[in-house]
């Protein structure tokens, strides 16, 4: 990233100012390039809008255009002379490209967008101790705020500000570390919570601890009756704005409009939250009880409407017993590649989240989606589709009908 | 002076937001009459719906959860939220505008003047290139009809607030951090200014006149108060001089041409030319003076001014001179 | 009147949880808020105090000694090593190592009592000097507060794991213990960052 | 109670409990301990409670008497009544005692009351820290209270902006008072709001997940989220005032480095989610009070619930709104106000879906319901007054002059004061198992309403006619006696009105009709309990399958059994599902909460005057902490499992 060729840039040279650097240009087309494919070899395999919903995909391309748009346009050249530009840049990556992104789900076509072999070398990978390991504590919810949260305030340290403004590579550091840990943030707040890590209350409580610290830092340049970073000084008069206008404008943007970004998140995701159905008088799912007598975990999500009861999924496959099939999921490993809820450890991107298989029409792209060939795909998926990236696992007959009756249950 | 003080007696919209005599008063008068009309129409519409869905007749027999009519509601609940934010939306947009008319900053010309704010008058002070020329006064603004005033707002002791509605908004005086704001009146007339920061016991005493006049009478005002004050032309008013500099008062107050020169309270070189004593408390008269010397706490509990026991020769003879003070 | 129809038991259930099937692990994270909230008051106090002054510290005022800060900050962040094993003994009813890492961890509070006696006299200001002086006494006291409080929580924490009267349920406090005592001592980081290391950036 | 017992055993192989042998065994567990001692040891939150409500009001009382005497002394212009002294204590003890010692403590005090019934628990999650809370705001509100009457009363506003506050301009002991007395109140409602939501996660009852929380429920929810964001800045403020005056630190002293503003970002940052603090469990008390007497659940729960998280959420990004006048940076103010104004957002929606609620419902204008009502005129004019002063040039008109006055005055009093008055007359059959007398709650809500009206509508007028607040006296040529004698009368028909109260609820104590255990027909668990309700609540823990459980099973409600009842025992849900996790000890009576509430008192009463204060203080406070948390080993089940574990 070349941030600062030449003369700075004036108000009649804007237009024109499209940064196309390589280091941003490539990276940005390969993203797209590797969703783009991924999508329709995913799409072909499970049926459009399978796996990654056509609203994730449309998530991914507002965000990647978002990206862009900070990235490429003039806006990138401005932030060089004004901080109040620098900011706008700043908020677009952190509080819109970055939670739009997530939403896009990118790892799964990602993985989906190369050839079966490297998948399944991919999947041994990330399906490893270490590699999940990392990713675990990256993204904990509380790791995941703290590193956001200190590389937004440690980069606004002047010293170490002006000196973005000096290097290309520590400006390109900067951004790497904003959208970066942005990123974990965001992952950790919309997709953190399907993983148990963090229910919703917690996700609104990071949104909102983070809208508060995010708002004070911007409180703290409003006020300030000094700049902070004089660098900016020499040129931003340009452009009609004295240093500490500009300052505060930047303020300002970082506190009402980036804090409304994390408002207008946590309030989407109680709404989503609040608005699963209550029409109908749900019952105490006793069967938790009794698995807690067992002493197993609650089972989060049990009984939820859309999903079926423990005893309908029971009867439905014949006499699985969902209980089991759960822990036979933990077993088997079947988390290392795929995310399913009320399993410890099932968060894996490889294969297409299971929640909500119920629902879908087919199974692999193959089947019709009913018990008898659900039990089929998961005891011998080569027996099905001898292309498929699923391995056999030694999944008997047995637990494989406890693995049905269990995935019915998701919503 | 007494046409000044005239005025003062029948403040009543001396002192009012309602009766702007500036631009930046007559955009908050604006603001103000548009969202006043919008809130009183949209309090009746809402009073008239919550009363009729109270009052309404109701069927025997209403069916109670109804789907078909509960997604109407929503539809009309949807609606009227729309509506507010719309009309907030309309109020923020004229808010805007009034906004950066109110603050944009003050031209070049502009007459410049500073406050400060004290436990509990005012000291103000219209500055000059040459400090000879300096005019220092208490709780009474001069301003030309017609030309933009910016003053500085300084306080040194604790927060006060500077306030005369009919011209402009507020603008706290804050230790430690300068403020300022402009204004211009638009009319010649007194208008009052309060302390609107409450700031310790006399918060409620602590009034400032703007006086808005002439251009011309405004200079003369000018002029007149860089003189220094008359020495004493009669035994009386020399006897009240050698009273003044030879009692409390010299320790507090000073009078440009004497030896009294302490700026603990208000300097009186002009204090005859005022229209009131003690911040806008009294009318300035013979009496209102001498019960303000003699026990200004029965006057203004806790100001800052102590009682001074004179002989009664002697604060006749103060009196006197403090008159010639013009 | 309601009467009510029985239509679960649950006798069967634990009497002793950990971690956030516990209210009180609750109750700890509720303390922590607020506590991390005044410490951040005392932080944001800090940068805001900063635009009164052109140098910082102001002239004539040294900048902090660096020696003991880091010793206690290293110290800090390496007794969470006790502590999980604390937490992880508790969470495995192991009466024997919680007494053990407790009695460790304990001494280890106490040492970083006495590092922070010396972390005044290293900042090289007083608090009545000046605006600067007083907020970085403000915020270190804050967390010295703190850091006194979980010592004697400790220690009677402690004394109660050798009490004839612990139940199984007292060692769901070791956990909540261990909780407060991540807090406490990552959260010194930052802070050690602002009020030692800062001076020399700002 | 009627008690239905199934036939056969739920768990085979296990006699089945006779219902009154189980509620006789619970009757012997949870009994209060007799005399003086065991009320002062009592746990009990709906003792607790009472308590609280009842210091609460009696605070409203003395405030109210406060602002009588204001409204005598500005009766007329140049009143000699009182001095600027006396004038300026009692407005500052008016406001302080107001907010800190009434608004936000009885807010929480019906909230520890009710909500364990609501939700169908037996107590708070921690029964000893609320006893504590409670005591260390009584004591903390009684300190403030002796020292204004011995003439030591705080005299710098119930804001204490420094310098004024500083040591310079207030020396001797009256804003030391006020400092301390925060940090009493600040630390009962910290706790308060910590037990709050730890009994809100953790101790619902099964299936009351939390999309079927009551309202109400959900509005403490988010009271006590913003308690704990808010209060500790203003604790840290007034912790910092209190360090500038005792040990000379410099906070907030120009001269040093320090800053005047830095105590208003801090007060402010406190003080704007303060008014939501309060606001917002009114919110649940209307929305509680409109299902009942319309008879249908409220309309739009989830926009309801969305509304009041962003609420909650906004509150904390305006504070800068009261800072208007201090210089803010000019490119700022547009977008405060818009920030500002957005927050009517969420008030609409609930108003429209309360209009809704009623439209559709069968409404049945009882007492409560009139004031739901009286409520909505009120709040809207408030509301509409807020909307105003977020725009700057017109908030720079009325900034700090009784157009503030007036609009505070309405959206406090009518919007939290009359839902809480509502609040009394619906749950006073519960509290007391009397009801009170409907003709003589129409007196109190309609001279109420009235008084209301007449004395705070003409300060609008009178803000802009150029009256500045906080001020003793004026001279009669401002033409501002007129209305200023109309406010004053309208005080009194106020003051008339909370007599009416005060004898309809002494009346009512004596003589009222026998309420019976859901005399509205309400559709909250509280009405499943006796009135008023036995030590535990509930003889069985009941089970939740609908937002609505006493309009789902009016008769019987699910439940479950398997508690201990030789022991005090609680059952412990999980936070989203509420699917039953663990059962937990709850704690005896004690009396160390007062012990430690005691060395509290002491350690920051002394800190006033000695620095050896915080020497003392801590070190009674940590022998009342270890004699708390030292157990008693009275369980010997539990006992002998970490014996067999070890």
């Amino acid at each position: 990233m070349i941030a600062h060729p030449g003369e700075p840039l004036g108000p009649h040279q804007l237009w024109g100012a499209w940064s196309w650097e390589p280091g941003i240009v490539l990276p940005l087309g390969l993203a797209a390039g590797l969703y783009a494919i991924g999508l329709r070899a995913l799409w072909r395999a499970a049926g459009p809008g399978r796996g990654i919903r056509k609203r994730d995909a449309a998530a991914f391309a507002l965000g990647w255009a978002t990206l862009a748009l900070a990235l490429l346009s003039p806006l990138h050249r401005l932030g060089e002379v004004l901080f109040a530009a620098h900011m706008v840049q700043h908020e677009l990556l952190m509080a819109l490209a970055a939670p739009l992104l997530v939403l896009g789900r990118p790892l799964v076509p990602f993985v989906w967008a190369v050839p079966p072999g490297w998948r399944r070398t991919l999947g041994r990978w990330t399906g490893g101790d270490r590699f999940r390991g990392v990713w675990a504590t990256l993204t904990h919810p509380v790791a995941a705020w703290s590193l956001h949260a200190a590389a937004i305030w440690i980069w606004h340290v002047p010293s170490l500000y002006e000196a973005t403004l000096r290097s290309e590579a520590v400006h390109a550091l900067q951004h790497a570390s904003f959208l970066g840990t942005a990123l974990l943030f965001w992952w950790s707040v919309l997709e953190g919570r399907r993983h148990g890590r963090l229910g919703w209350p917690g996700a609104v409580i990071a949104l909102f601890t983070t809208a508060v610290h995010t708002s004070i830092l911007g409180a703290l340049l409003t006020f300030s009756t000094r700049p902070w970073y004089p660098a900016y000084g020499a040129v931003s008069a340009a452009w009609g704005l004295t240093p500490l206008e500009d300052q505060q404008l930047a303020g300002l943007i970082m506190w009402v409009p980036g804090g409304l970004a994390y408002l207008v998140a946590a309030l989407a995701l109680l709404a989503s939250w609040l608005a699963e159905p209550e029409h109908t008088p749900r019952r105490l799912p006793l069967g938790a009880v009794s698995l807690v007598l067992v002493g197993t975990l609650a089972l989060a999500g049990c009984g939820r409407s859309g999903a079926l009861s423990f005893e309908e999924a029971a009867r439905l496959t014949g006499g699985g017993n969902p209980a089991r099939g759960r822990l036979a999921i933990r077993q088997y490993g079947c988390g290392a590649c795929h995310t399913v809820s009320g399993v410890r450890g099932a968060d894996g991107l490889v294969g297409p989240p299971l929640d909500g298989i119920g629902g879908r029409s087919y199974i692999a792209g193959v089947l019709t989606n009913t018990p008898q060939h659900m039990i089929r795909w998961i005891v011998d998926p080569h027996g099905v589709d001898s292309l498929t990236a699923m391995p056999a696992t030694g999944v008997g007959e047995r637990e494989a009908r406890d693995i049905a009756s269990y995935l019915y249950t998701r919503r | 002076m007494s046409a000044v003080l005239q005025a003062v007696l029948q403040f009543p919209g001396a002192h009012s937001a309602l009766k702007p005599a500036g631009p930046q008063a007559r955009i908050a008068e604006g603001l103000w009459n548009s969202m006043y009309a919008t809130a009183i129409v949209v309090f009746l519409l809402v009073m008239a719906a919550l009363l009729w869905a109270a009052f309404r007749r109701r069927r025997a027999e209403e069916p109670a959860p109804d789907p078909a009519r509960e997604r109407r509601m929503r539809r009309v609940v949807a609606a009227a939220v729309g509506i507010t934010t719309i009309v907030l939306f309309t109020f923020l947009v004229s808010d805007i505008s009034a906004g950066r008319a109110v603050t944009a900053t003050p031209g070049k010309d502009a007459i410049q003047i500073i406050v400060t704010g004290h436990q509990w008058w005012w000291e103000v002070q219209y500055r000059d290139s040459v400090p000879q020329r300096w005019v220092t006064t208490a709780n009474e603004i001069h301003v030309p009809v017609g030309r933009q005033v910016a003053v500085e707002l300084r306080s040194t002791d604790v927060i006060h607030s500077f306030w005369p509605p009919n011209l402009t908004g507020k603008r706290d005086l804050i230790p430690g951090n300068e403020n300022s704001l402009w204004f211009q009146a638009d009319s010649a007339g007194v208008y009052r200014a309060e302390c609107a920061e409450y700031c310790g016991h006399e918060h409620a005493k602590m009034a400032l006149l703007v006086v808005a006049q002439s251009p011309d009478s405004f200079a003369r005002w000018l002029t007149q108060q860089r003189d220094t004050a008359h020495t004493p032309a009669d035994s009386l008013t020399s006897r009240g001089q050698e009273v003044f500099l030879s009692s409390a008062c010299a320790m507090c107050h000073s009078i440009a041409g004497t030896p009294a020169g302490s700026r603990v309270g208000p300097d009186l070189t002009h204090l005859a030319g005022r229209a009131t004593i003690a911040a806008g408390t009294l009318p300035n008269t013979r009496g209102n003076l001498a019960g303000w010397i003699v026990d200004p706490q029965r006057i203004k509990p806790g100001a800052r001014m102590p009682p001074n026991q004179l002989d009664p020769a002697d604060l006749r003879a103060l009196l006197a001179y403090l008159e010639t003070l013009r | 009147m309601t009467g009510f129809r029985i239509v679960a038991n649950v006798t069967e259930l634990p009497t002793t949880t950990f971690g956030h099937r516990s209210p009180m692990w609750w109750g700890t994270i509720g303390f922590i808020v607020i506590e991390g909230s005044t410490l951040f008051i005392c932080a944001i106090s800090y940068f805001y105090l900063r635009r009164n002054f052109l140098n910082w510290p102001p002239e004539g005022v040294f900048r902090p000694a660096l020696t003991v800060a880091t010793v206690q900050a290293a110290l800090m962040v390496l007794s969470n090593i006790p502590m999980a094993m604390v937490d992880r003994a508790a969470r495995r009813l192991d009466l024997r190592a919680v007494r053990v890492g407790m009695v460790v961890c304990t001494l280890l509070a106490l040492v970083m009592c006495v590092l922070r006696a010396l972390e005044f006299e290293a900042l090289n200001v007083r608090w009545d000097s000046n605006a600067y002086g007083t907020v970085a006494w403000a915020v270190l006291t804050a967390h010295a507060t703190l850091l006194l409080l979980e010592t004697l929580e400790s220690l009677v924490f402690t004394a109660l794991l050798f009490s004839p009267n612990l139940e199984q349920r007292d060692l769901a406090g070791a956990s909540d213990n261990a909780l407060y005592w991540y807090f406490l001592t990552l959260v010194w980081i930052p802070l050690y960052a602002i009020v030692f290391l800062s001076p020399y950036v700002m | 109670m009627s008690l239905t017992v199934p036939a056969v055993p739920h768990e085979p192989g296990r006699a089945p409990e006779s219902a009154a042998e189980v509620v006789g065994r619970l009757e012997d567990t949870w009994r209060a301990r007799p005399g003086l001692r065991g009320w002062l040891s009592s746990v009990d939150h709906k003792s607790i409670g009472k308590r609280y409500i009842i210091t609460a009001f009696v605070f409203f009382l003395l405030g109210g008497i406060e602002a009588a005497v204001m409204r005598a002394q500005l009766a007329r212009p140049e009143n000699g009544l009182i001095g600027p002294d006396a004038y300026n204590q009692i407005f500052t003890m008016h406001g302080t005692t107001m907010m800190f010692l009434f608004a936000v403590p009885v807010m929480d005090a019906v909230g520890l009351y009710l909500v364990p019934l609501m939700i169908g628990g037996r107590n708070v999650a921690f029964p000893r820290l609320n006893a504590y809370g409670y005591w260390v705001y009584l004591f903390g509100g009684a300190f403030l209270y002796v020292m204004f009457f011995l003439n030591t009363g705080p005299d710098t506003g119930w804001f204490s902006y420094v310098p004024l506050a500083g040591p310079e301009f207030s020396p001797g002991k009256r804003v030391d008072v006020w400092a301390q007395t925060v940090t009493f109140t600040e630390i009962s409602a910290l706790v308060a709001s910590v037990e709050l939501i730890v009994t809100i996660f953790k101790t619902r009852a099964p299936g009351m997940t939390l999309n079927r929380m009551p309202l109400y429920v959900w509005s403490m929810l988010v009271q006590s989220f913003m308690v704990l964001f808010a209060m500790p800045w203003v604790a840290s403020a007034s912790m910092f005032l209190a360090m500038d005056r005792l040990v000379g630190t410099h906070f907030f002293n120009p001269a040093e480095g320090g800053d005047a503003l830095l105590w208003q970002h801090l007060f402010w940052f406190f003080g704007h989610p303060e008014v939501y603090i309060i606001f917002v469990p009114a919110l649940g008390f209307v929305s509680s009070i409109v299902a009942t007497f319309t008879r249908r659940p409220v309309f739009g729960y989830p926009a309801m619930v969305l509304s009041m998280v962003a609420t909650g959420f906004l509150a904390f990004g305006l504070w800068v709104h009261h800072m208007f006048v201090t210089g803010i940076p000019q490119l700022g103010a547009s977008f405060f106000t818009a920030a500002s104004m957005m927050i009517a957002i969420p008030s609409g929606v609930q108003i429209f879906c309360w209009i809704a609620t009623i439209w559709s419902g069968r409404p049945r204008f009882a007492v409560p319901f009139l004031f739901v009502l009286g409520f909505v005129a009120l709040f809207l004019i408030g509301g509409f007054t807020g909307v105003m002063i977020a725009s700057v040039p017109f908030d720079t008109q009325v900034h700090d002059t009784f157009f503030i006055v007036a609009h505070f005055h309405y959206v406090l009093i009518g919007g939290a004061v009359f839902p809480l008055f509502g609040a009394f007359y619906y749950w006073f059959p519960k509290v007391t198992g009397r009801m009170l007398d409907e003709r003589l709650g129409r007196w109190n809500f309609w001279l109420f309403f009235i008084g209301m009206n007449v004395t705070f509508f003409p300060m609008h007028e009178l803000g802009l006619l150029g009256m500045p607040r906080r001020v003793y006296t004026y001279l009669p040529e401002t033409g501002w006696g007129g209305l200023n004698l109309l406010a004053s009368i309208g005080a009194v028909t106020i003051a008339v009105s909370v007599v009416v109260f005060l004898v309809n609820v002494a009346r009512s104590l004596r003589v009222g009709e026998a309420a019976g255990a859901n005399p509205w027909g309400a559709d909250t668990l509280e009405w499943a309990a006796t009135s008023p309700p036995r030590p535990y609540n509930f003889a069985f823990t009941p089970v939740v399958e609908s937002r609505e459980p006493m309009w789902q099973h009016p008769a019987e409600l699910p439940a479950v059994e398997g508690l201990r009842t030789d022991v005090r025992e609680v059952l412990v849900t999980t936070l989203l599902d509420a699917e039953p996790d663990s059962r937990h000890r709850h704690p005896e009576p004690t009396i160390w909460p007062l012990i430690a509430a005691i060395a509290t008192a002491v350690l920051f009463i002394t800190l006033i005057f000695t620095p050896w204060g915080a020497v003392i203080g801590t070190v009674l406070l940590f022998l009342a902490f270890v004699g708390w948390a030292w157990p008693r080993g009275k369980d010997h089940q539990e006992q002998l499992m970490i014996e067999a574990e070890s």
